[in-house]
């Protein structure tokens, strides 16, 4: 799994590559908890460009982000998700509380404008 | 029996069996060996991309669960086995590990015995194959048994 | 100890171990299973993708062997075996068909005993891992033994 | 392994994709065998660009079809080998024996004129 971060205003932005399971979760939360807690960021927007596999080790990190930045009023956006990586995001419910977007910019828009509610 | 172009006709007397082993260390860095290894013996059947995404799911799934659950305190040996049967992919999960004490209670999904787990893991293999069986005795280990079939060849023999 | 990049400084101090096992039917169609696992496996070491090619080659020419002359009569099973011991792959490919008479004689470049073979199996294998032993007995099987290590490491650690 | 061949002249040029080992080399024999005997052709023209494994079963194949053609006055041409799959080639001797080209184009034009003459 390789990692690839830039900020924008009070968003972290994060470029995926690889594989997301138990085996490179630690790496994921590692780098992201580092980063954003350096710059002080709100939210984090999550481009899945890159990967081509994911699991439920995966999506409980990315679920574990989203829990902890909304106590804090911030929002874990979705990217370029693949057919099957979102098949597996659908079947386990998150898309429900998580937007999907089909470029950086506009996700990056919309939290910026504390845009997206779906609860 | 419709028309059928022969390519199909052929597939439903050609059947296929095979079979393969794999044995691994339980150490993370293996959940990625096991899913590929398993998704490469299943493509000699007929399944479409999107099937043998949803194999590599399943297998990462029960693998992950025992690294985490199986053998929680030491590294131990996971055995996958992997049959072709018929046309019927079948996979089988195993570790000597701690095993389960109520299996009716972890199938529930969002069922974990883990804080920060999400409990989908089995709901994943339940969703994505075919047929799916957990056996387990504690102090043992557990088995998770697998089916999948390729809806192509479902569609064909219909 | 010249100065180094912190990243060499690190794999000069881990070393990782792991190791796996596959067992599959001698069937043309699991030298593709075969290669593919290994090379999954060997890719936790840091390999290029040009070495990773050249460890799929000699795999393919062991487990081939074994199908074609180990078991020229009938399905045998075939072991191959996985580890990485000090940040080295070692691979070990085991039949147990019929054997060698002559190993020194199968080691030449280009013999063959089937005519319309080229002789060239073990002569890649040797090419293309470091270290590469051949054992047999007649009637009891033969193992080939593949060592290959990074290059990069290698040059890291000179 | 796929394979889809056209005819030019009395060249048979076959492009191929997958990997070419012990388990696809029965189906390539038989493919360009049956395609050349049909229509009495003289060149094989290879097209690799498929191509990501091969090895000395794949080799041997070609090296048949060679041997067999050049008996009859035919050639075989080879295009677009991959690294991985040039470095087999070399290492065999076979680039010693068959002409490699970058283009299908260049590879029939030599064949045609009688081109290349390597031994
Ligand atoms: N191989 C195993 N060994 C022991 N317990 C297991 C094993 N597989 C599953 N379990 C138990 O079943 C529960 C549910 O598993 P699962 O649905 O995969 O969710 P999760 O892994 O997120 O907890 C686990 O929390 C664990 O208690
Ligand atoms: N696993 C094996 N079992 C029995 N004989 C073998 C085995 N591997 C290699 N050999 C012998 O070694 C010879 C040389 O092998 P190799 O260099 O791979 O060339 P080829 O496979 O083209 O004959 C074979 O022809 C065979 O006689």
């Amino acid at each position: 799994m390789d990692l690839s971060t830039k900020i924008a205003g009070d968003s972290l932005i994060v470029k995926l590559r690889g594989e997301l399971d138990m085996h490179t979760v630690p790496q994921f939360k590692e780098k992201i908890v580092e980063k954003m807690e350096k710059s002080n960021l709100k939210n984090l927007i999550l481009n899945f460009k890159g990967v081509k596999f994911i699991d439920s080790s995966g999506l409980g990190a990315i679920l574990g982000r989203y829990r902890y930045l909304k106590k804090r009023g911030g929002k874990v956006a979705l990217v370029n998700l693949k057919p099957q990586v979102k098949k597996v995001f659908t079947l386990a419910g998150l898309l429900k509380i998580m937007q999907e977007y089909d470029d950086e910019g506009q996700a990056l828009e919309d939290v910026n404008k504390g845009g997206y509610n779906l609860e | 029996m419709k028309d059928k172009p022969w390519r199909m006709l052929i597939k439903e007397v050609i059947t296929l069996n095979n079979q393969a082993h794999l044995t691994i260390l339980s150490k993370s860095s293996n959940v990625g060996l096991a899913r590929i290894t398993a998704a490469t013996f299943a493509s000699e059947l007929d399944f479409t991309l999107s099937e043998l995404e949803e194999i590599k799911v399943a297998v990462s799934e029960a693998v992950t669960n025992c690294i985490i659950h199986g053998y929680p305190f030491e590294e131990g040996l996971i055995d996958i086995s992997l049959k072709i049967d018929n046309n019927k992919l079948i996979i089988k999960v195993t570790d000597k590990g701690v095993g389960i004490e109520d299996v009716e209670a972890v199938l529930q999904p969002s069922y974990s015995t883990k804080d920060d787990h999400m409990g989908l893991g089995l709901a994943f293999i339940d969703s994505f194959m075919d047929e799916f069986k957990l056996e387990s005795e504690v102090n043992k280990g557990t088995t998770v048994t697998m089916v999948k079939i390729p809806q192509q060849l479902n569609h064909a023999v219909e």
